[in-house]
């Protein structure tokens, strides 16, 4: 009989799969009626709009991460804490000198390379649940990056702080940088064999095994991709804070939003369905979401509440006609 | 049926029930705390322990509920915090105002697992992004509520439940309301979910939702009933904190991930279909046990921090491998 | 055809919690040979070729691989051995196109990047050689594929392999005839080919159709053994192990068949069409059809799970479309899921808990666990009892049950509310020969009792035996209608709709 | 990594408490206690003005009550025309991407900047210096390009009348404990600093400083976990939000109230004035946000400013001055030290009935 599930009659026109291109232009448009709406069509250019998509780097390069791990039915809670400790570690160790920025680089993408491969090895070896893992991981991270320091560390030189604030025009490096990561992660997921073992896993790990997919392997691999991710936020954040405290990846809740982007963008937290555009979409939502709110002149805590019901509404927005039972 | 007529099979042993680890833990780690301090072992030492558990246990308990039935519960710390800041403006110093205001605040609680079941159920949207979104709204709300800062204070009547302690008691000599109060609620919860039939439900909707559902289990009742119980045991836990600390508005972050922790501690099976309240009580003070004794060792909030995290895991992989030992 | 085996199980044995799936066992199949592996639901087939391919670690025994060890601690390694495997469940992804799932784990790559291009065209010359590909586009994607088509899938996963060893379990379960014929032919080309073989199937017309060597499992144990292929009532004989005349329980009589009362009139929705169906109080009546023939559908929406959308249902003379389960088990229908693990048990809960889950879920939310208006713990223990359910005890959890006792433990739950009409999916799907009978026997004391029953089996020697009318399903819609006792190829031939029946 | 015991600093505040300040006498909010006047007639502009606000975040109950006496004040200027509140919402990352936003909307005619971090914020402060006047206040910014910065003496002064009155009031050796929220803020730590500097000075016993996230319930049991191991004489703390619950440890133990350090919120104040007991309340005067306007007017204006720094006085509520303060009028967590009184909209823009 579960048939059923499997049985969908043919559609032409896949919605759950336009969801997120659909959310995106119900966001561009808001954003353009408020401003005309306002009177306030200076922030109509091209140019304005760039700086709109610059709003959420940070943000997008974790949520990148964060749909490797959710698409191969994982989750990684530990991003937030992970940013702090790389974006302190990077500044403590360039320590204002030139010379030591690639040192530093090499060492953050080291310490996300360890932090993932020790989420994927709890989760597949000892068999914990992705979410209490990555908590636990979160936990301790935080708690010995604190033990250490307790404000800005260290200082990045101006020769790195070009990462977040150089650029052409008003084109900056970060947002190319961002751009090109997205594109390399779709690269990743659609052309190459780990990234469709990603979906093979994520979408049903028996039938993997059985294709002969050595299934731990690639959930540590997607682990390991996920905290590369995180690390190369932290770099970017130490670069925009020209320094590195412990307290930025949590006050940024990373972890929760870009869970929640990545969802937004039809990503299914179950695994195995979704991609890296529909995450990319779901992180311009948020920047507009929060240039509206700018725009219109949300107070802060009208703010927060739209965005609760805005995130649960988007991913209503499709899930709802999903057969699936959820819990 | 009865006119069938097959032979009688009679072989049936007991098999004793194995006791669950987190009592032994708590165990060790309460001589461990007195053993530090024997001021602990006095009435006002373990006294004041159970008063500050207390709302951790009853949290973590109701969270239980969403976590058997399969799903999780991020906006319990967020209704904590709405709880204190909106009594605080609602009682506005009236006395009198106590139990009309306790009412609005578990009805509140009640529309708010209302509303969390039927996102879940049939919005169909996962109950962790369900329940983060409701988390962000629910702070949000209270922040507007109040204008960001506390508006008024909370009675000393609707502080009683938290705060008050009976004193001149024989050999306790005093008894915090709370730990009754964590008593007669604990033993409520326990009733409801291991001696009722919704127990069982819950139970099997989070162990297999499609067979409850065609074995005729109102899957969707059930599951919002889980939320809504989840949800009114933070309201009390909010009642109880606020009593204990007074107002502040940030009074409930964080205890969504220190009840999720502590019934996890207690065994409870994450995604759903095995759990236990007096062990997820056990957990919440196990938690609280380790917090004290780190205090009395004197170790800083980060080492605290990477315990916790340890602990969480090791917990998690414990129960796994005892699993796949036992089967169960 | 040289005689030294490819492959030689030798003495595996395999348990699992509550069920002891192989003893000793041995099995050998040799190049260009079929080996059909025959047996009971439940027998141990799947079991075994999961642990030729490494799925599952034997507990004893040893597997010799062109007389090299090969005891294969993960799939991939027999696959890289050249062994590659027809899993009876799907193995597909939904969510997948066509050509990904069949290039899985092992896409064409230019350097480190995957050609797709290739795996389309690829993918489209496997599938030609089933005449698939004009049905099927390479990127479809799974999910919208019908049963059949995506068994086709299957097949085309397993033969672009070009592996050494072949194993096809029950390959055909959602074929039409015409499907069928182009399995064989490319059985045969691969036989040519001299690949070996391994053939599971419940169907004895595909043994004498294929076969070159019959081992038959029963019980886990290997009952029989053939060099040559034998005529099917021996297989069938060593294959049942005893004599069929008590395995199934005696038909009702004339006098036992009461009135109507569940009755159907032109009942139709998205997999149905013009139902008109009579159940009779008393009677056992059987659904055949192969998968997709809509017999679940059926049974769905009398349950109302899918409801129907036209026509009319009426129990007792009381109008009867139900729109959803729990109104059908009020009105007094009963379901018991074929998919037992996925759709009957909660199987972190006590046997107990099983039995009483209606029960329970028709009682007050906040009434006692005890006992409520349907049942009691004494009564379910009676119940259980009743029906020899083997456990350790009550208490345990029945995921530790072997399936017969598990699927009795589900039966309890029905007979607890003492419904009027109780439909059967694959109601000995996976069960020993001895809870089968079991099943049977029980089947027909809650016919005797006035219960009317709805069995559906894709097992055709089942439904002969067990039912007192058997109603053949086709396309969504009932096509014939045989007494008890009909001929096998009768049922086939009504079935597949096809006019004649090929060796 | 900044440095939070500079003794140089530290002194020059410990003066500062003592300075007696220039500008209208009983308008604190006017006053400023070091010379240096900056001429801004190059920023003259007319009116009416567009000022926009770059806030850090009203994310705790003092931001609350400043951005209140902010947005009264900018209700007296009638040259304002309007006011453009962005709010970062306590992250450096957005802080930045706002005043990015508001440098691209060019419609401000001032930019009010009250920055998450210091030095985060530098940059993105030195880019909008590039474009037009900008006012930073509370926390600073590592670049002296702002019209002027304003902020009272600071944390050293704060933890130095707290620790001055309780070595004032106790025994030599007397325990002192010392409650703080939590590390690594600036302003926190130099509080921190100031008093443990002045307390040790004085030889009292320091028999402990734990942080409190600013969490009622576990302030409450650290203190009674304190008590339970030993007396303590006098309580210190960083900042007030949580002192009535460390009075109520006290209380609920049965023992007597010690000698007490908390800040100017109004439950405190109470509390204090309520058991009499013996204590004093740093502040850290939330009508700063009113100065920060009122630079920026006086900047659109061509009118001179303190510059670099506007540095406003930091009085203390003590025993004398408390009735003076206390309103039960107002909500808990109302800062008295708002000089707000005598507004328009008090109590009840505030929060007070
Ligand atoms: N993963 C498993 N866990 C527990 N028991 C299992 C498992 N797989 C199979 N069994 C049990 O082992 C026995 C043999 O199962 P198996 O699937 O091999 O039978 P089969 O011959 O393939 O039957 P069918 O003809 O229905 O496919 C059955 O009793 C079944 O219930
Ligand atoms: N649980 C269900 N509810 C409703 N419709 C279903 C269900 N399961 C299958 N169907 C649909 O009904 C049609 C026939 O169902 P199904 O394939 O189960 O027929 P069947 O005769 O039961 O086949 P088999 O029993 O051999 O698997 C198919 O289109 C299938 O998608
Ligand atoms: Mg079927
Ligand atoms: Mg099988």
């Amino acid at each position: 009989m579960t048939d059923l599930i499997a049985t969908r009659p043919k559609l032409a026109f896949r919605f759950d799969r336009w969801a997120p291109a659909l959310l995106l232009a119900i966001a561009l448009l808001a954003y353009v009626v408020i401003a005309l709406y306002t009177g306030q069509t200076q922030y109509l250019t091209v140019d304005n709009l760039i700086s709109v998509l610059g709003r959420s780097i940070a943000l997008g390069i974790t949520a990148v991460g964060q749909t490797f791990a959710i698409l191969v039915a994982s989750i990684d809670l530990s991003v937030a804490s992970l940013i702090s400790a790389v974006s302190v570690l990077t500044s403590v160790i360039m320590n204002g000198n030139p010379a030591m920025v690639l040192p530093a680089i090499a060492a953050a993408l080291a310490l996300g390379l360890v932090v993932g491969l020790v989420n994927g090895l709890i989760i597949t070896r000892l068999e914990v649940n992705p979410l209490i893992a990555t908590l636990g991981m979160s936990l301790i991270i935080q708690g010995c990056l604190s033990a250490f320091v307790s404000n800005f560390a260290g200082s990045v030189p101006p020769e790195f702080q070009v990462f977040a604030y150089g650029g052409f025009g008003s084109l900056s490096y970060s947002l190319i940088f961002l751009a090109l990561l997205a594109v390399a992660a779709w690269f990743v997921l659609r052309h190459t064999r780990f990234g469709s073992d990603i979906y093979a896993v994520g979408g049903n790990k028996d039938a993997a095994r059985v294709a002969g997919i050595k299934t731990a392997r690639v959930t540590i691999g997607a682990h390991i991709l996920c905290s590369l991710c995180a690390a190369m936020a932290g770099l970017y954040l130490a670069s925009r804070l020209r320094s590195g405290a412990p307290w930025i990846g949590s006050d940024g809740v990373y972890d929760l939003e870009s869970i929640a982007v990545v969802v937004i963008g039809g990503t299914i937290l179950a695994g195995g369905r979704g991609g890296i555009w529909g995450t990319m979409a779901g992180v311009i939502i948020f920047s507009l979401i929060d240039s509206i709110f700018n725009l219109a002149g949300v107070d802060a805590f009208a703010k927060q509440v739209l965005r609760g019901i805005i995130i649960v509404a988007a991913v209503a927005f499709y899930a709802v006609r999903s057969k699936r039972l959820v819990a | 049926m009865t006119e069938q007529t097959l032979p009688h099979a009679d072989r049936r042993k007991r098999q004793l029930p194995q006791i669950n680890p987190v009592y032994f833990v708590l165990a060790a780690l309460i001589v461990a705390i007195v053993v530090m301090n024997p001021a602990f072992a006095e009435p006002t030492g373990y006294m004041n322990f159970l008063k500050r558990a207390a709302p951790l246990a009853i949290l973590a308990a109701g969270q239980l509920y969403v976590i058997v039935s399969g799903g999780f519960d991020l906006s319990v710390g967020s209704v904590i915090t709405l709880v204190v800041v909106g009594s605080s403006i609602l009682s506005n110093n009236d006395p009198n105002s106590t139990w009309w205001v306790i009412a609005t605040m578990f009805a509140i609680g009640a529309g708010v697992g209302l509303i969390n079941g039927l996102v879940v159920c049939y919005l169909k949207v996962p109950s962790l992004i369900a329940t983060l979104g409701m988390m962000i709204t629910l702070n949000g709300v209270a922040f507007m509520w109040s204008g960001g800062s506390p508006r008024g204070y909370l009675t000393d009547q609707f502080r009683f439940f938290g705060r008050v302690n009976i004193s001149d008691l024989p050999l306790i000599r005093i008894l915090p309301v709370a730990l009754i109060v964590l008593i007669v609620l604990g033993f409520a919860l326990y009733w409801l979910m291991h001696r009722t039939n919704l127990g069982r439900m819950i139970h099997a909707i989070g162990d297999n939702p499609r067979a409850a559902n065609l074995a005729g289990v109102p899957v969707n009742r059930v599951r919002i009933l889980a939320f809504i119980v989840s949800s009114l045991s933070a309201v009390a836990a909010g009642i109880m904190l606020g009593g204990f600390a007074g107002v502040s508005t940030d009074v409930g972050t964080g205890y969504e991930l220190q009840a999720i922790t502590a019934a996890v501690l207690g065994g409870a099976q994450l995604l759903g279909g095995r759990g236990s309240v007096p062990a997820a009580i056990a957990g919440a003070l196990t938690l609280n046990a380790i917090f004290t004794l780190l205090n009395f060792l004197g170790l800083p909030q980060p080492i605290r921090q990477v315990v916790q995290g340890l602990i969480l895991i090791a917990a998690v992989a414990v129960a796994m491998q005892r699993r796949k030992h036992t089967g169960r | 055809m040289s005689d030294t085996p490819v492959i030689a199980m030798a003495h595996i044995s395999k348990s699992f919690p509550g069920v002891r799936a192989l003893n000793d066992v041995s099995f050998a199949c040799h190049a260009g040979q079929v080996h059909a592996l025959v047996g009971e639901n439940g027998a141990g087939k799947s079991t075994l070729i999961k642990i030729l391919s490494g799925v599952y670690r034997p507990d004893a025994g040893n597997i010799v691989l062109n007389g090299a060890n090969a005891n294969f601690k993960h799939p991939v390694e027999s696959l890289r051995a050249g062994i590659s495997v027809i899993y009876q469940e799907f193995s597909l992804l939904p969510e997948r196109t066509v050509a990904q799932n069949i290039f899985l784990g092992r896409e064409p790559r230019k350097g480190l990047v995957l050609d797709h291009a290739a795996m389309r065209s690829e993918t489209r010359r496997v599938l030609d050689l089933f005449g698939a590909g004009a049905r099927v586009s390479p990127d479809a994607l799974v999910a919208d594929l019908d049963v059949a088509t995506q068994q086709m899938v299957e097949i085309a996963k397993a033969i672009s392999l070009d592996a050494r060893v072949v194993v096809m379990d029950e390959p055909t379960a959602a074929l039409n005839e015409a499907e069928c014929e182009v399995l064989f032919a490319t059985v045969d080309k691969l036989r040519e080919r001299g690949t070996a073989i391994i053939y599971i199937t419940h169907r004895m017309r595909e043994v004498t159709r294929l076969a070159d060597r019959v081992t038959v499992l029963k019980d886990g144990e290997v009952a029989a053994h053939f060099d040559t292929p034998p005529a099917p009532d021996a297989i069938v004989r060593a294959m049942v192990g005893r004599d069929i005349a008590d395995y199934y329980a005696p038909p009702a009589t004339q006098a036992e068949i009461g009135a109507p009362v569940l009755s159907v009139r032109n009942g139709g929705n998205a997999f149905l069409r013009h139902i008109d169906l009579d159940l009779r109080a008393g009677e056992i009546v059987g659904f055949a059809g192969i998968q997709g023939a809509g017999r679940v559908a059926l049974a769905m929406a009398l349950f109302g799970q899918v409801p129907f959308t036209t026509g009319t249902v009426t129990l007792n003379g009381a109008n009867a479309a139900f729109a959803n389960p729990r109104d059908a088990i009020r009105g007094g229908v009963g379901l018991l899921p074929g998919d037992r693990k996925a759709e009957a048990l909660v199987l972190m809960q006590s046997v107990r808990d099983n039995g009483l889950l209606t029960a329970r879920a028709f009682s007050p939310l906040v009434g006692t666990q005890k006992s409520n208006a349907h049942a009691s713990l004494s009564s379910m223990d009676a119940l259980l009892d009743q029906m020899q359910v083997k456990a350790a005890s009550y208490e345990q959890d029945i995921k530790f049950l072997s399936g017969g006792n598990q699927q009795k433990a589900v039966v309890a739950r029905w007979l607890a509310l003492k419904p009027k009409v109780l439909i059967f999916v694959e109601p000995t799907r996976g069960i020993d020969v001895n809870a089968k009978a079991g099943i049977y026997h029980l089947m027909r004391d809650l016919a005797r009792a006035g219960t009317a029953i709805m069995m559906i089996s894709s097992d055709l020697p089942e439904v002969i035996g067990a039912a007192d009318r058997i109603v053949v399903m086709r396309a969504g819609t009932i096509v014939a209608e045989f007494p008890h006792g009909a001929a096998e190829t009768d049922l086939m031939l009504a079935a597949t709709g096809e006019t004649e029946v090929a060796a | 990594a900044p440095n939070f015991d500079d003794p140089a600093e530290f002194a020059r505040q410990k003066a500062l408490l003592t300075t007696t300040p220039m500008g209208p006498a009983d308008m604190p909010w006017e006053q400023y206690l070091v010379d240096g006047m900056k001429d801004t007639a190059s920023f003259k502009k007319e009116g009416p003005y567009t000022v926009c606000f770059s806030n850090a975040g009203v994310n705790n109950p003092w931001r609350v009550v400043g951005f209140t006496d902010l947005q009264q004040e900018v209700a007296l200027h009638p040259e304002i025309g309007e006011l453009v509140h962005v709010d970062a919402e306590g992250s450096d990352d957005k802080q930045i991407a706002d005043i990015d936003d508001l440098l691209a909307g060019g419609k401000c005619s001032i930019l009010i900047v009250s920055p998450n971090t210091t030095a985060a914020l530098t940059p993105a402060v030195e880019k909008a210096c590039a474009v037009l006047p900008v006012i930073v206040f509370d926390r600073g910014v590592n670049t002296d390009c702002p019209v002027t910065f304003v902020h009272p003496v600071g944390g050293y002064g704060f933890g130095i009348q707290g620790a001055e009155f309780i070595a004032a009031n106790v025994k030599k050796g007397a325990n002192v404990l010392m409650l703080r929220i939590l590390p690594g803020v600036d302003v926190l730590e130099t509080r921190y600093s100031g008093g443990k500097h002045v307390l040790e000075d004085a030889g009292l016993n320091i028999v402990g400083a734990e942080f409190t996230d600013g969490d009622n319930a576990k302030t409450k049991s650290i203190v009674e976990d304190y008590l339970q191991r030993g007396t303590i004489d006098a309580v210190w703390m960083d900042a007030g939000a949580t002192a009535v619950a460390a009075v109520e440890a006290f209380q609920d133990g049965g023992y007597p109230i010690p000698v007490f350090v908390g800040e100017d919120q109004q439950d405190y104040l109470q509390t204090w004035q309520a058991n009499g007991m013996t204590a004093i309340a740093p502040t850290y005067p939330t009508y700063q946000w009113r100065t920060a306007i009122i630079a920026a007017v006086k900047t659109l204006k061509g009118e001179a400013v303190p510059s670099p720094e506007w540095i406003l006085p930091q009085p203390a509520i003590t025993m004398d001055t408390l009735d003076k303060f206390v309103n039960p009028k107002m909500p808990p967590l109302h800062y008295a030290m708002c000089g707000c009184e005598a507004m328009a909209n008090y109590p009840t823009a505030w929060g007070g009935q």
